[in-house]
């Protein structure tokens, strides 16, 4: 059984990124280990807790929250990333604050641990 | 070395296929996923036909089906998402054309 | 304030089913419309995907705007033109998803677009 | 003298957008009316409140802000955009409330009144 | 009625380019900007110099020197960005390809 | 926690200015490379214009972050190829903004890609 790590660059309003969930998730109930989920670039947005799509639309965001209580995936956001795209979880100013909980702000240093734990790192 | 190809763009709006194509090596896989089912009748695919034997070329089928891309076996083979994870477990590595 | 007519061409270039180009463009589509503002559609390289019929996006989650385009006409948005060297491209028949959709040659495509005093694409 | 409205659908982390302001600014410099710039799709990230590009990069939100206050330039972003990216004015959550003052969020019916309103709508 | 095209994006990558050839007509307009002045070195060029007179093609200046695009006074007219303000005044409608 | 030696190929397919692509896959680059991690740069397609002589980002409002590529020696990251094909479909001169370059033909670039255990591409 292989251990994978996962690379998400789009949006929570592409369809691009139920396809990552899918993939994802079908790691997950075929118990292959996801050792987590590296949002960079426009992934990052994936991460915000205000974002509001459309009640009959894909809930692109949701699904990464349930996966994450679900699986107890790890999902990294890039701090550098989700910063140019107005992301922070700043505790000393409560209104920056809007990423997530389910959503860890991390360096990009944590792709690179996730690769070296990972036998396999999948772009998505 | 075999590596997997996931393919993810149209090669009728971008150039990535054609990139896709010029790194090929005839141990490696492809799977056209999301707008890259489009692919499936592009010329190129046919180049694609001639460097890759028939059992390493793949589609996702529910990504196709949702674009009425029309599947022909002896072009292509259909896969699921699970299937596609199994696919990754196998090979030794994957490169991702978006 | 009063809205004066104005001649507006969207242009759609974006497959349907992946990035948001293809909603985006059919909301603009719709907000010239129910304003009564004149405004007509063209569907040029992957975007003649959007119109083609038995596509199925509940297979990818996806929710079936697509079906959207049925509501043009209640719009009074009935000039839908499509660029038959896009189709003919990419190997697709003239089925489309709905009715009064006008297939032009090239030149007549590029004639018609030309009569509009704003274009925007997606 | 012709009155001109700009769509911009480009992020600020995006060139392109530098492009934009450098044309916008040409504009008004001119003496064009500008009636106003209304941001779509992942333009809207301009407007985000809690902006944070590295210092020595180009920044493109302020830009637009400057051009705001000193020739008092409208500037609309599409309210379903935003809200599809987490952006918000909700003045009930002042925790989701992200949208820098400079920008309006506006419904699409903006864009066809800037349309009428201009001779040219161009589109970056 | 004249057409000003504004070209963003390299047709060396995107269809982009190529789509807006197809809709072109002699008595339009073509300025490269951005990335769309790598367009200057594709083969299409010559198709937008056979169908549109020379000086009616023109190259945002600092774009190109941005992007080490050289420039050829045979091939395109250069343009500040002020003057493709004028430009967009004195055309009838525009349409941009990005 | 430990970290051990896997082979990692950036294969960079965006044009230096436009987009922040190139940017995001430098920073991938320097990132792998200060942890020590043994990292290849590959250039295909528009992306080998990132490389190229006599660019003044400065002329756009943009940083130089060009400029960055000098620093990839001092990380230790010296293969760097590029795709003697793309060059030569753009019109280019084999003139580069840094040293230790090489181009390789289509054959070799593919090959040699093929060395890795991570490829990620921007």
């Amino acid at each position: 059984m292989k251990n994978i790590a996962f690379v998400i660059t789009t949006p929570p309003n592409s369809n691009l990124t139920a396809t990552a969930i899918n993939i994802v998730t079908a790691a997950l109930t075929m118990n292959i280990s996801v050792v987590g989920v590296f949002f960079y670039q426009d992934g990052v947005l994936n991460g915000s807790q205000h974002l509001a799509l459309p009640n009959d639309e894909y809930q692109a965001h949701q699904q990464w929250q349930l996966l994450h209580l679900k699986y107890n995936l790890p999902l990294h956001l890039c701090a550098t990333a989700a910063e140019k795209r107005g992301l922070s979880d700043d505790i000393n100013d409560n209104q920056a604050k809007n990423v997530h909980e389910a959503f860890t702000l991390s360096g990009l240093g944590e792709l690179v641990e996730l690769n070296v734990k990972a036998d396999r790192l999948i772009q998505l | 070395m075999s590596m997997l190809h996931l393919v993810r763009t149209s090669a009728f709006q971008t150039d990535d296929f054609q990139q896709c194509l010029n790194v090929l090596q005839p141990t490696d896989c492809i799977v056209l996923l999301d707008d890259g089912c489009y692919n499936l009748n592009h010329d190129l695919w046919q180049e694609a036909l001639n460097k890759v034997a028939l059992p390493a070329l793949y589609i996702i089928e529910a990504h196709a089906q949702a674009r009425a891309v029309t599947l022909d076996k002896e072009k292509i083979n259909t896969l699921s998402l699970d299937a596609l994870m199994t696919l990754i477990c196998e090979t030794e590595k994957s490169v991702t054309w978006q | 304030m009063s809205i004066t007519e104005k001649s507006v061409a969207i242009l759609n270039a974006s497959p349907p089913l992946s990035k948001a180009n293809a909603k985006d463009s059919l909301d603009v589509a719709l907000i010239f419309g129910s304003y009564e503002q004149a405004v007509s559609l063209y569907f040029q390289g992957d975007g003649v995907y959007q119109l083609i019929a038995e596509q199925q996006p509940e297979l990818i989650q996806q929710k079936d705007f697509l079906k959207t385009f049925a509501a043009l006409e209640f719009y009074d948005i009935e000039n839908i033109y499509v660029c038959h060297h896009s189709l003919n491209q990419r190997g697709l028949a003239e089925k489309f998803s709905i009715e009064n959709v006008q297939v032009l040659n090239q030149d007549d495509f590029a004639i018609s677009l030309h009569q509009h005093q704003t274009i925007l694409r997606f």
